[in-house]
């Protein structure tokens, strides 16, 4: 059975990836399961300094998700590379640094850096980030702005491929998409979490100290499913889908409606063996679904018959 | 690098109520190497989405014959847990973060506040020298609700009621005399609510008496990944109370509890 | 306790309105409560001629949710008039017509239609309903657009109170909002559903014959909550709040971020009862609060202390 | 116009297991004027947010004893539903729809395919005349799935397995005689999947023979309010399978089962 996937000069053995802020620097969940038998490991997102994030309160849960205001803590590129990449098995798996800058050129200085790595297999650029002042989402909402972020990355990063993480806080995602297609990004992945908020009518007061967080978990995979289907169709270079994906089924979702691979987010905390169980499943389920390649899924939704 | 942590299926064998809303959880023993102290996550199998998150627990007791919990219905995940029947299964990772460091020999003193008792139930019980171990418990439903009575008799334990201003005032005055004897020779172990691991550090920040404290903070992972958990530290970076924690020294705390860093003796 | 609210020229005794789609023309949930005790009951949306709405399968559960593509089925203003309106409480509750039209002239016709009656007491401009081929999510998205719409239905409402249903699929609502409020909406309504889809991936068909429905319920609470908090902070016209609203404390945790009034909807589906008990409950919750007027709860969230 | 509908918690008197994933589940009767045919809403209390909506079911039996609903596990809800225990309390609203018009005194044949049985349990098994009663069951489960062994021996009962090609050729001829047998005086009542009844519509259709449908749809309210269970009629205006059936006349369904819309004789 064919589970691997290119994506630009990327190449996935399955099309399992650990989405960026959930799965820690990859080596926490050591501990569940072989690293190398995922298609990838996205890191925590990195800035060119470390970030301490938010104070108070990060996390709350909600009706079939959570909420989190994290505010990209982590401990700059430089720790990174020094400290982490080394213990992860990046030989056998791909890593994926995910990049994070307040202009573009802490983008553009942020990706020199991790470019130069062999270790680092590819660039997911968080252009989507509904929990910091500057930057992050505000370059994901604005075309020109994401288009900018987008050729100052690409311009640097090498031969590594450059993935552009879309928010969902948009209009039109597809313009978005289209728009970093044309300026030069080799894949695009959605979504990043949705700005949202929870209150305590007791105390009067937010859950989060941040007020905003960004919600996600299987609450919203129906909207995620509907903008990976809208993308996929709207451009020619792969995406790469996400957004409450929780067992093996929702992978396969997210193929059918046209995602080339898939990142496995919050349910990484429901359960820290998940995204190893499902890298064990996908066999099993593509028999089921009589495909020989992972491929051959893709985007093969049908049309309902319209009269019932 | 990475401690012995492991995720497992782990079945409800028996479901205690102690008293409304106070429940002892025991579970199929995992064989593990733990420490006071340590927590784990728990999510039974049946939980579907909603509740979303695990909860993370202190490990109670560990031996061969259980995995126990000792918990509080607060909202609506221990609510579900509440409910649990022999043989659901439930998943659990562990042992989580660091513990308490004890030392067997010397005498201990332990604060604990309401459920803040939890982590300490096993430990209490099965002590080689119960005679070395004194309990401040301050509390505010009924003794019943703790396994207290479960305790050797050979134990000093003081429990204050805490319901009113006096109480408090009661509970403080204690803290601080039994902390004033412990602080030349002793062990002190805190555990309990927020407010109430801030007064006895209050106590014991100026005086420079080491106290250990075990913290709560909302949890998404549990393994230091999700950085949901973290509190300032006096060293600039976060502290993640899944792995730096949750026990902490006292001057690891100066910060959350708004005092100026300290270099402790 | 003084439960009641003004809108407008609208008066509700309390701030439970049951939401347009999931209440019918109110009649069908006679058996299960008194409707003269609810504070208004918002009808099936209304269009000009009878619609039967889209083929095939129409709603399909989701984790906390579940997704609907109706497409505004109905029997048409004339026969809502003749048949719904005389066998209703409107001399004891509030009956709001929401309307569907698909462009500005129908949406004129409409409103004349409903503003001359006395039964009626204020009308909801649906400019969100993703649905529909035409109209709907098109006028909501578009600020220009939803201008008109609502000064056509302004002009012709005569003393009825007009409130303008908004969608969550746009950037930044608040500019809409904004716009409508300018362009003479006496309130705003929000969310409508969000746009989402489901799948088999035994079949490869999308579980809405329609392929696209609109997300409702709980999973989307924490986004509907941002967006009356953005808007109502934006805006000085009354905001009517809704989106997972399930029970009580969901109703004061909308009012505590500033809704004036608030909408029952899915949840009607999960127990018929729930809108009648909600109304019962709100004195208790008034007075747990220690408030007096619900209107002393509204918009008192407080803001965190940072530090943790 | 609004029947005697009423929603009301009801509590778990009893849960059968038929055989795996095939359960009776009995609850505290209400007291409902009703019709066989009819259905109610299902909710347990305890599932929170997820599943989201009520589960639609007909009306097994209803007595004084119990309302004895029968399903079989095919998703999460009926899962979950499979899981409930005595004294559980579940939100029921019914009874809904307009149920099957019977004569007790002429000559009765059922068309039950699978689950489609589940209407007529009660009414097979406490007809005043069971030797009236005709019923071709055609199923793919082993028979000890369903309660056939509880009806009455007088009742003419003609199972026929339908797990391939031949077996379904078999199930048809049956079905064409029969109905043909009752086409003058008898009553026919079908229930069953979707393919199952328009197998069946083909055969009494364009006969102009008269038989009555139950239906399944998706459903949210149950109570015609949030149109989301509609199928096309010929009269233009959309039929509420929840309000105007589950229970349709041939005619109705021409649409459906596209056919040209037909006057029956
Ligand atoms: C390391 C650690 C050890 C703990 N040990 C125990 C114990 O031994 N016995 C016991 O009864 N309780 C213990 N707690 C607290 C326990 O985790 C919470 O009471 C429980 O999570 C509440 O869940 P709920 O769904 O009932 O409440 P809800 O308030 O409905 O919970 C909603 C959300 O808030 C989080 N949350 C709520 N209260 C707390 C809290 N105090 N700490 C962390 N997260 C919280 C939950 O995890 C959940 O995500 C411990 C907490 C931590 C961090
Ligand atoms: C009027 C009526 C009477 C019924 N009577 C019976 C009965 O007596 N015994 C019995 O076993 N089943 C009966 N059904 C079917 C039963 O409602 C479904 O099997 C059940 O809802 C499936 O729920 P689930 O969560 O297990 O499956 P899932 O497939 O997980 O359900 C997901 C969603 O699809 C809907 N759904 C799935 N299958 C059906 C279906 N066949 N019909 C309607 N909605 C469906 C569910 O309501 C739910 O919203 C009846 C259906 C209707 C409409
Ligand atoms: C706690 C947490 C931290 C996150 N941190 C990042 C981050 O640093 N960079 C990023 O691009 N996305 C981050 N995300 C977003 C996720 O990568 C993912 O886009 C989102 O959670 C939706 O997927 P899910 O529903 O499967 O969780 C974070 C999400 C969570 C829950
Ligand atoms: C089945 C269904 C039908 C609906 N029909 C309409 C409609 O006709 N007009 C309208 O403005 N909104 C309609 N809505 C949207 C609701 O009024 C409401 O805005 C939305 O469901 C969010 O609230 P909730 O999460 O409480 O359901 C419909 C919603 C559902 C679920
Ligand atoms: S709980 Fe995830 S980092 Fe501590
Ligand atoms: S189920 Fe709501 S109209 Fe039939």
């Amino acid at each position: 059975m064919d589970l691997s996937v290119k994506i630009g000069n990327l190449f996935l053995k399955n099309p399992i990836l650990t989405a960026s802020g959930t799965f820690g620097y990859g080596i926490e969940y050591s501990p569940f399961g072989d690293l190398k038998t995922l298609g990838g490991i996205i890191v925590k997102g990195l800035s060119l300094k470390p970030r301490t994030g938010n104070p108070g309160v990060r996390i709350c849960e909600t009706p079939c998700g959570m909420l989190n205001a994290i505010g990209l803590e982590n401990i700059g590129v430089e720790r990174f590379i020094r400290e982490k990449l080394p213990y992860l098995p990046w030989r056998d798996t791909a890593i994926i640094a995910n990049l994070y800058g307040e202009d573009i050129s802490e983008f553009e200085e942020l990706t020199k850096i991790v470019a130069s790595r062999e270790e680092i297999a590819g660039l997911e650029v968080n252009i989507s980030c509904p929990n910091v002042k500057k930057g992050g989402i505000l370059f994901g909402q604005d075309a020109k702005a994401a288009a900018k972020v987008c050729e100052a990355v690409k311009k640097n990063a090498k031969d590594k491929t450059v993935i552009i993480k879309l928010s969902p806080s948009v209009q039109d995602i597809t313009h978005i998409a289209k728009t970093v297609e044309k300026a030069g990004a080799d894949a695009v992945s959605l979504i990043n979490t949705i700005p949202a908020m929870a209150v305590d009518i007791y105390s009067r007061t937010p859950k989060l100290t941040n007020v905003i967080g960004g919600l996600s978990g299987p609450a919203i995979k129906p909207i995620a499913l509907k903008m990976v289907f809208d993308v996929a169709q709207s451009i020619d270079i792969p995406v790469i889908g996400m957004g409450g994906i929780s067992n093996v089924e929702d992978v396969f979702e997210f193929i059918l409606v046209g995602a080339h691979a898939v990142q496995i987010g919050s349910a990484n905390f429901t359960n820290p063996k998940v995204s190893f169980e499902i890298v064990n499943k996908l066999e099993d389920i593509a028999k089921r679904l009589n495909i020989n390649k992972i491929s051959d899924f893709r985007g093969t939704l049908k049309r309902p018959i319209k009269d019932q | 690098m990475i401690k012995n942590i492991e995720c497992i299926d782990l079945e409800v064998t028996e479901i205690i109520s102690l008293h409304k809303n106070f429940y002892k959880l025991r579970l199929t023993p995992p064989k593990w190497d733990w420490n006071v102290g340590q927590f784990v996550m728990i999510r039974p199998n049946d939980w579907g989405f909603d509740p979303f998150l695990p909860r993370p627990f202190s490990i109670s007791q560990l031996d061969d014959e259980k995995l126990e919990i000792f918990f509080q219905v607060v909202g609506r995940g221990t609510y579900l847990l509440s409910h649990l029947k022999p043989k659901n299964k439930v998943k659990v990772w562990g042992p989580l973060g660091k513990g308490f460091k004890i030392n067997l020999n010397l005498p201990i003193l332990i604060i604990a506040g309401g459920m803040g008792i939890a982590p300490f139930v096993g430990f209490i019980k099965n002590h080689p020298n119960p005679e070395k171990i004194e309990v401040i418990f301050g509390h505010r439903m009924p003794l019943s609700c703790y396994p207290i009575s479960e305790f050797p008799k050979q134990i000093l334990i003081w429990t204050i009621e805490d319901k009113n201003e006096k109480d408090l005032e009661k509970l403080k005055r204690a803290i601080k005399v039994k902390i004033e004897g412990y602080s030349s020779d002793g062990q002190i172990l805190a555990c309990g609510p927020l407010p109430f691991l801030k007064m006895i550090f209050s106590e014991c920040y100026t005086k420079r008496t080491h106290v250990q404290f075990s913290l709560e903070r909302p949890m998404a992972c549990g393994i230091g990944a999700c950085l949901s958990c973290v509190i300032p530290s006096p060293h600039g970076e976060n502290f993640k109370v899944c792995m730096d924690g949750p026990v902490f020294l006292c001057e690891d705390l100066s910060i959350l509890f708004k005092q100026q860093p300290l270099i402790m003796p």
